[in-house]
């Protein structure tokens, strides 16, 4: 393997290629200790000022749950609190799950047809507080899916296409560049020649036959 | 030194007479010009435009000659294109003048300069304008270019399908801008045919362009006179600038003007701004350059180099007289100045008598011919700064035609002779077969120069300035020492003529006959100089001679018609002009000559003026008896220095051959004084001493603080970049771990300054 | 007290969605990304093969990556853990040409040290 | 899209496509056949075309606009446009187009698609910077013509072409680089809030609020701007690239130079230093004419002394080009148009001249007069055309370069108020004045001192060739039918620019007046300016109440203008005019009073 290159050679200087010493380990310790002790004191006195953010956890963890109406119903669910039929209601313009985190409320509704045949909803009741449900909580997965799907889009493409451009490049460059003599290639004149030559010998025996 | 003290009294002398005008019944002097110009220039009308062909004919010459060389023509025809339109030109003239009813007019070509912003107006149309004057220029201009134009079909016959085309339309060219320069309408087509004429003349002096002599007196006419373009051109602008017009009719009749010229009449120049003061200053050495005056007078020596009608056109009859038209034109501007007609007139006194001092020693005769014509311009100026345009303007006739003449007469020699142009290697020549009209009419000519009494016309345009020179109180130096040169002038016109057409004949081919280079295919001569015999002039140098020397003989008459109003008839052709102008002593002089009276019962119209005389008597008689008696005086001298032996020489001459004479012993015991003479008193040698030679070092010097400073500054600003980049080269080890060490390091750093930034706003949280 | 709120803190991080973590809770782990990154460092400083001193420098991307994730969740969002997987997007990117680079180099000089390029000085 | 802006773009389009096309082709004919139908087509069709669409009545505003937005929060836009005086400077350059191409064909023997290629490139990039409305778009465009040029001398030169081509790009570039620096000052400052308060880089725009900088931040940009044009002129002490590359350049490359190039600096002073610093320029303008007339007199007496007859005429283009600077340093109506015919005037004499050495180099391959020389004889139409530019260049009358000389040296007489007035010489650095005139018209004479050395000396004179010369293969001894087709264009321009100056000075008449009211107005309370003409500004400078105002004060002190009355109020209605903005600001934006 390449990154534990075999010595190649028997001197010292050979050895040093092969990198089995360290070199300078005292110099970049002492480097690296100094940067240690700077990035930690830098954070330990940064991180202190750090801004508070101003909204509360419940609020972030459930901000996502309206925008994943069917989770919502999923989770209420399996917490059993939907008879059939009814869902957790959705906000006719925006088609948000009305529910409310801070107050812990969830409106439900009923949804069937009505006498002409269209879907709608028939009643509506709200979920109080004292039923909400324990595992009624967006996920870090949830969060971060939403997040990156829903506000970078595009960013995904253009990863995309960096990661192909990167494989393609990889390849070309680590093509290995072979160089056939002129008596290989002489060889695969003759051989491309003497396949023609059947090629018509075929033919004539085809005629032959037919003959 | 004396010349500046004498300047400095001689301005106030100019201004006196004509406050005494102010003071007096107005009937003349600067009141009358500045009213009659009003008058004149108030309602120009425009003419009709036929009045164009004068100007585009030759133009058309030149065209159709440029066509003519385009598909290399090898006839005459260029020179019978040239001749036709050129008669066509001078019929123009002719019948304009005919027609003149007293009123300037203008003509309009087609519009050039058309600027207008604000109230302000800056126009210089391509249209002409045609008053008295005008015609009087445009007559003998158009009229000699035509003479002359057949004099050149044979005299350049030559270089028949060489320069033939060329040569012609380079002519036309030069009848064209001298029109423009002379018709035109406003000072910038004056400056045009100014600097147009200055360029046709560079082009005919530089003709055979395979002498380097003739390429470099080409470039030195152009340079010298650009010299005097340059004053010329910051006159106008300065005119524009502070009239806010350039055209004559708007400037003759001007209000500011007009204001400036009754001051100038009552001799009061305080108010006269330095501006207005300062046009007529730039001008004047626009004059100068172009008639070739003392500082800038050498160029027209060495424009000899040119073929003999060149210089028998451009080089002695019209475009030399430019210079006197220019003053003559704005005569006006150059009253309301206080020193430069005084100027004028000493410049032209200093160019008379040195002109006449070198021209007295040299040997080339088409030479000794361009001295005198600087000599003569000499006179013209001076007329001018003496307040005679009438004299002046007279002297440039009659000088055209005899001076032409001359050179015309030169150059049959030169192109009978070979080039031969040594007055020293040419004897006889009058009495060779075929040359009788030459020498006649070479004889004309000399006697006019010479201004021989009464028989000659130019006696009495040379007579009517210096009669100017002693009747005007402050001028007397100036009037002698025109007369001495008058005697000086008749002296070297003789010693040409005696020495060369006079006494045995004898002739020695010039380096011209075997020579290809101009004169090629030019079978005529012999081939060697041993045989050499000279080809007679043919009929068209003789008519062209002929009738040069009867004009210059008839234009006597000119002194005589309308002599009691305006002096002749030049005087009337003035006197309707800008150009018009009489001191009011010159007036009281004229009365009195009227009238033949004594002068101290002259009174009234003029004031009492009191005149000056010449030994007592009236000035215009004691000119008559003392340049007079001067001219024959020096035909005299020349007749015992250089005349031969025997009636030719007057029975007082002792040459017996060719290139010895009596004048060669005194000049012998003279010591170096001849030699200087002949050598121009050094002046071309001084010149290129004081200017031409420290200019060029000056260039070279400006060329090396180029190359090495100013450029040396540029590279140095190139070349530190490098330096810098060397210095922090090294940092760059090819070391990989050595980078990442800098990084560490700069990491370090970085975060460092973070630090004591962030526990400082801790400190203060 | 202070050990109680950190405890508390703790219990936090292990539920399906973590609470907001204090200023204190956060130091640990930037800690640990400062320590990863000064490991790659003093990695990257002292081997001279390509391939090695390459994984260090991966070392200290991740060492970001999980400040990054830290912050992220000190603020309660999700924009840091994003950031972070496009992190990882680019530094696969990077690994693969990285390689291929350095098979090039070794293809060059039969060698993977890498003062074998010293020459590439300035 | 009107068609004049069509026209415009098609102008600065097809030489790119074209310039493509031949860049790909491999036949070497292909190249000169291309650029030459191009260039031909462009003369005729477009140029023409705009020529027939321009109103000339509104010469000073930018027609046939067409803007496409660019990057909005920046202001910045792809907006192309043209008035009188880039229209003259377009054709001229769509002029010099064919004539450079027919110059070219004998004269370029190797990588002839480059080269074409190239010469198109220049083509677009000089239309795109007269045509440009948009400042930075200008910037770019200026900057473009570098490369073009660069690469013509660098790969088609003579034999130092390496170091002239590096001087001449980093010399340049470097000058430009300061000019953007005060571009974006400018920029900038009129962003601010108590100006227009958003970034725009649309010129006119700028044009009415620049001038409200101080003196000291306009002595500021002027200096960064004159950087750049100043090495562009080239103005005297910063002329020391142009010599070099003239001389290392093709003919082409050289014609182009001294045709276009040279003039961007001059344009840009026109059109840029002057209206965006009207005080500073004001302030420093008898500097700036100094250094011109310096150039004028140390340039044409280094042209006296050269041997190499290209360097000879590329100094002469220094001496010229101070005559210009000159007429822009005036300040003043004959000023302006002055210098923009020299502009003109300087393209095609120069460029003629250029042209007979090219055509004369192709013969003998070697540009010193010591060698070849009295080429008269051998070559007589050559040697008429040669006499013919050379007198264009001295400024011989009829000629094109008379008009412009004329008006600039007057302009230089009547800068200087109180002389023209009073008739005494006014105060040193007011402005210029009689002394300047005078030094600038000792130009005239040096001119005609060099040009008539070296016609004399190459021309005229016996014949003298290189001892190794052999005739050309493919070439005539004199001229042929493509050399003289060349030249013709460009005499016929000289002769016709001599007798019909007006027809340009119309053209520019009201572009001038509006750039002489900037500067009058920018200092109305230096000197006694009357305010009297303002009518063409309108537009540009102020909306129809303000006008109203001014004109309302203008009559109301008709009878003694220049009185402090007068002067109060104009600087009232100009403080007003100040306040008004910020309040039109306000309506748009933050609402602090």
């Amino acid at each position: 393997m390449l990154a534990t290159q075999a010595p190649t050679g028997e001197d010292d200087d050979e050895l040093g290629e092969v990198d089995a010493v360290a070199r300078e380990p005292m110099l970049a310790c002492a480097i690296g200790f100094v940067l240690v002790g700077l990035m930690t004191s830098a954070m330990f006195g940064g991180v202190g000022q750090l801004p508070k953010n101003h909204i509360s956890e419940a609020q972030a963890s459930s901000a996502v749950l309206e925008h994943l109406p069917r989770k919502v119903d999923k989770i209420l669910d399996r917490a059993g609190l939907l008879e059939d039929g009814w869902r957790a209601a959705r906000d006719p313009i925006t088609g948000l799950a009305m529910i409310d985190v801070d107050a812990q409320t969830i409106e439900l509704e009923l949804i069937g047809e009505d006498d002409h045949g269209h879907e709608a909803v028939l009643s509506t009741r709200t979920l109080g507080p004292d039923e909400w449900p324990e595992s009624m909580v967006g996920e870090n997965l949830d969060r971060l899916g939403f997040n990156l799907l829903n506000d970078h889009p595009m960013m995904i493409e253009v990863a995309g296409i960096i990661l192909l451009m990167a494989m393609l490049g990889a390849t070309v460059l680590a093509r290995k560049h072979t160089e056939l003599e002129e008596a290989l290639k002489a060889a695969q004149a003759r051989k491309l020649g003497s396949m023609f030559e059947d090629d018509e010998h075929g033919v004539t025996h085809a005629s032959g036959r037919n003959g | 030194m004396m010349t500046t003290s004498l300047l400095t009294n001689l301005t106030h002398t100019l201004a006196s007479p004509l406050m005494l005008a102010g003071e007096g019944s107005g009937g003349h002097g600067g009141h009358a010009a500045s009213d009659n110009l009003a008058m004149l220039n108030e309602h120009v009308g425009t003419g009709p435009k036929w009045v164009l062909l004068i100007v585009f004919l030759p133009l058309l010459g030149f065209v159709l000659n440029a066509i003519y060389a385009a598909i290399s023509n090898k006839s005459k025809l260029p020179a019978w294109t040239t001749i036709v339109l050129l008669a066509g030109a001078f019929a123009a003239t002719l019948t304009m003048f005919l027609q003149y009813e007293g009123t300037p007019y203008t003509v309009h070509a087609f519009d050039w300069f058309n600027l207008h912003y604000g109230d302000k107006s800056f126009v210089a149309n391509f249209s002409f304008y045609i008053d008295r004057l005008t015609i009087l220029w445009m007559l003998f201009v158009t009229g000699l270019a035509t003479m002359i134009a057949l004099y050149a079909s044979e005299y350049m016959s030559h270089d028949v399908g060489l320069g033939y085309c060329r040569f012609f339309a380079a002519f036309g060219l030069f009848v064209f801008s001298m029109s423009c320069l002379v018709m035109g309408d406003n000072m910038l087509m004056l400056y045009l045919g100014w600097e147009g004429v200055g360029l046709c003349s560079y082009l005919l002096i530089g003709y055979f362009y395979k002498k380097p002599s003739a390429v470099a007196a080409a470039k030195k006419a152009f340079i010298v006179n650009r010299i005097g373009d340059l004053g010329l051109a910051l006159g106008v602008y300065l005119t524009f600038v502070h009239f806010g017009t350039i055209q004559y009719a708007e400037l003759f009749s001007n209000e500011t003007l007009h204001q400036y010229m009754n001051a100038a009449a009552v001799g009061d120049f305080s108010h006269i701004p330095a501006q207005a003061q300062w046009i007529a200053l730039l001008m004047m050495v626009g004059a100068f350059g172009k008639s070739a005056q003392f500082p800038l007078y050498v160029w027209l020596p060495d424009a000899m180099e040119g073929p003999t009608p060149v210089s028998a056109l451009i080089h002695a009859a019209t475009m030399v007289t430019a210079g006197v038209y220019l003053i003559a034109r704005f005569y006006p501007v150059f009253l309301v100045s206080e020193n430069a007609l005084p100027i004028v007139a000493w410049i032209g006194t200093i160019t008379a008598i040195l002109a006449a001092t070198i021209g007295m020693a040299q040997f080339d005769i088409k030479r000794i011919m361009a001295y005198s014509t600087v000599s003569q311009l000499g006179y013209m100026f001076a007329g001018l700064g003496l307040l005679t345009t009438t004299g002046a303007a007279f002297h440039v006739l009659t000088h055209a035609f005899f001076k032409a003449l001359l050179f015309l007469a030169c150059g049959a020699v030169m192109h009978g002779f070979a080039g031969q142009l040594d007055l020293r290697k040419l004897s006889g020549v009058a009495w060779m077969k075929g040359w009788g009209i030459v020498g006649i009419t070479m004889l004309v000519g000399c006697m006019n120069l010479a201004g021989l009494p009464y028989i000659t016309s130019g006696f009495y345009s040379k007579d009517m300035i210096l009669a100017e020179a002693f009747i005007t109180p402050g001028y007397q130096l100036i009037g002698w020492i025109l007369v001495f040169t008058a005697i000086l002038t008749a002296y070297y016109t003789f010693r040409v003529y005696f020495r060369v057409f006079l006494g045995p004949q004898h002739a020695e081919p010039g380096d011209e006959h075997d020579d290809h280079d101009d004169h090629a295919g030019d079978a005529d001569h012999g081939d060697h100089a041993s045989h050499f015999h000279p080809h007679a002039p043919g009929w068209a140098i003789n008519t062209v001679l002929i009738v040069l020397a009867c004009a210059s003989m008839l234009s006597i008459s000119l002194a005589y018609i309308q002599k009691d109003e305006h002096h002749g008839w030049v005087g009337s052709m003035v006197a309707e002009s800008s150009a018009s102008f009489h001191s009011p002593y010159a007036e009281a002089a004229h009365h009195a000559h009227v009238e033949h009276t004594e002068m101290h019962a002259v009174a009234g119209p003029v004031g009492n003026l009191t005149p000056g005389t010449v030994f007592g008597m009236d000035a215009h008689q004691g000119m008559i008896l003392v340049s007079g008696l001067g001219a024959i005086f020096g035909v005299l001298v020349a007749a015992y220095f250089h005349g031969p032996k025997g009636w030719q020489g007057l029975f007082i001459g002792g040459r017996t051959e060719a290139g010895t004479c009596r004048m060669d012993a005194i000049a012998k015991r003279a010591g170096p004084l001849p030699r200087w003479a002949e050598n121009k008193w050094y002046v071309d040698e001084i010149y290129q001493m004081i200017f031409v030679g420290p200019l060029r070092l000056l260039s070279h010097i400006f060329h090396w603080i180029d190359k090495l400073l100013l450029d040396g500054l540029v590279n140095l600003f190139g070349f530190l970049p490098r330096v810098f980049a060397w210095i922090i080269r090294p940092s760059q080890s090819g070391v990989l771990q050595g980078y990442a060490v800098s990084m560490a390091g700069g990491l370090a750093i970085l975060l460092f300054v973070v630090i004591v930034i962030v526990m400082r706003a801790g400190g203060a949280a | 007290m202070h050990s109680m709120q950190m405890f508390e803190s703790f219990q936090l991080a292990q539920l399906a969605f973590p609470a907001e973590m204090s200023a204190s809770v956060l130091a640990p782990y930037l800690f640990v990304s400062a320590a990863m990154f000064a490991i790659g460092l003093i990695g990257f400083l002292t081997r001279k093969n390509m391939i090695i001193m390459f994984l260090c420098t991966e070392l200290m991307f991740q060492a970001a990556g999980l400040a990054l994730i830290a912050f992220g969740r000190h603020h309660l969002g999700s924009d840091g853990q994003t950031f972070v997987i496009f992190v990882l997007c680019v530094a696969a990117a990077e690994a693969a040409m990285a390689l291929a680079l350095v098979v090039l180099l070794f293809r060059h000089r039969e060698s993977l040290s890498a003062s074998a390029w010293k020459e590439l000085n300035g | 899209m009107s068609t004049g802006a069509l026209m415009i773009l098609i102008l600065m389009v097809v030489p790119l496509v074209s310039a493509l096309f031949i860049a790909l082709s491999k036949n070497p004919n292909t190249g000169y056949r291309v650029a030459l139908a191009t260039s031909l087509g462009l003369l005729f069709l477009p140029a023409l075309k705009l020529l027939d669409l321009f109103d000339f009545a509104r010469g000073s505003q930018s027609q046939f606009g067409y803007s496409i937005s660019w990057v909005e929060s920046l202001g910045l836009n792809f907006s192309i446009g043209m008035d009188s005086v880039s229209l003259l400077l377009i054709l001229l350059s769509v002029l010099l187009g064919p004539v450079v191409v027919l110059a070219s064909k004998s004269a370029i023997t190797k990588d002839q698609p480059m080269y074409y290629a190239w010469l198109m490139v220049l083509q677009a990039a000089m239309v795109g910077v007269f045509a440009a409305q948009d400042l930075l778009l200008f910037y770019i465009c200026f900057e473009f013509t570098l490369l073009p040029m660069f690469v013509l001398i660098r790969k088609f030169g003579s034999t130092n072409r390496v170091a002239a081509s590096i001087k001449f790009f980093l010399y340049t570039f470097t000058g430009s680089m300061m000019t953007l620096a005060g571009m974006v000052y400018i920029v900038w400052f009129v962003a601010q809030p108590e100006q227009l308060g958003h970034w725009t880089l649309d010129i006119a725009t700028l044009t009415q609020y620049a001038h409200h900088m101080s003196l000291g931040e306009q002595t500021w940009v002027l200096l960064a701007m004159l950087a750049g044009f100043a090495v562009k002129v080239p103005l005297f002490p910063f002329h020391t690239w142009l010599p070099l590359a003239h001389t290392e350049a093709p003919t082409a490359g050289s014609v182009i130079l001294a045709g276009v190039l040279l003039k961007l600096g001059t344009y840009g002073i026109y059109r840029f230093a002057i209206p965006f610093a009207p005080t500073a320029f004001f302030e420093y303008a008898p500097e700036i004419a100094v250094l011109s007339i310096i150039g004028i007199i140390y340039a044409g007496l280094i042209c006296w002394v050269q041997t190499d007859i290209k360097k000879l005429v590329a100094y002469s283009s220094v001496s010229h080009l101070g005559f210009c600077v000159l007429g822009l340093a005036a300040l003043n109506v004959t000023g302006f148009s002055g210098s923009i015919l020299y502009m003109l005037s300087h393209g095609l004499s120069t460029g003629g001249l250029f042209l007979m050495i090219g055509f004369m180099y192709e013969r003998y391959h070697t540009r010193d007069m010591n060698v070849v020389g009295g080429l008269a004889s051998k070559m007589p139409i050559w040697a008429t055309f040669m006499v013919f530019f050379a007198m264009a260049s001295v400024g011989l009358p009829g000629l094109n370069g008379f008009p412009s000389e004329v008006l600039c040296l007057i302009s230089a007489f009547q800068s200087d108020a109180a002389w023209s007035a009073a008739g005494e010489p006014g105060a040193w650095g007011s402005s210029l004045g009689p002394w300047f005139a005078f030094f600038a018209g000792t130009g005239m004479v040096i001119a005609a001192m060099y040009l008539l050395f070296m016609v004399g000396k190459i021309c005229f004179g016996p014949l003298k060739e290189p001892e190794d010369h052999h005739p050309h293969d493919e070439l005539p001894t004199d001229l042929n039918a493509r050399e003289i087709a060349t030249l013709l264009p460009l005499a016929i321009g000289c002769i016709y620019f001599g007798l019909q100056p007006t027809v340009l000075l119309d053209t520019v008449s009201d572009h001038v007046n509006k750039t002489v009211f900037i500067v009058e107005f920018a200092n109305v309370d230096k000197s006694g300016i009357d305010l009297s003409d303002y009518s063409s500004a309108e537009s540009i400078l102020f909306s129809q109440k303000e006008m109203a105002e001014l004109n309302e004060i203008l009559l109301r002190h008709e009878d003694n203008p220049g009185s402090e009355e007068y002067m109060r109020e104009l600087s009232e209605w100009e403080h007003n005019l100040k306040s008004s903005d910020e309040s039109v600001h306000d309506h748009e934006g933050d609402q602090h009073d």
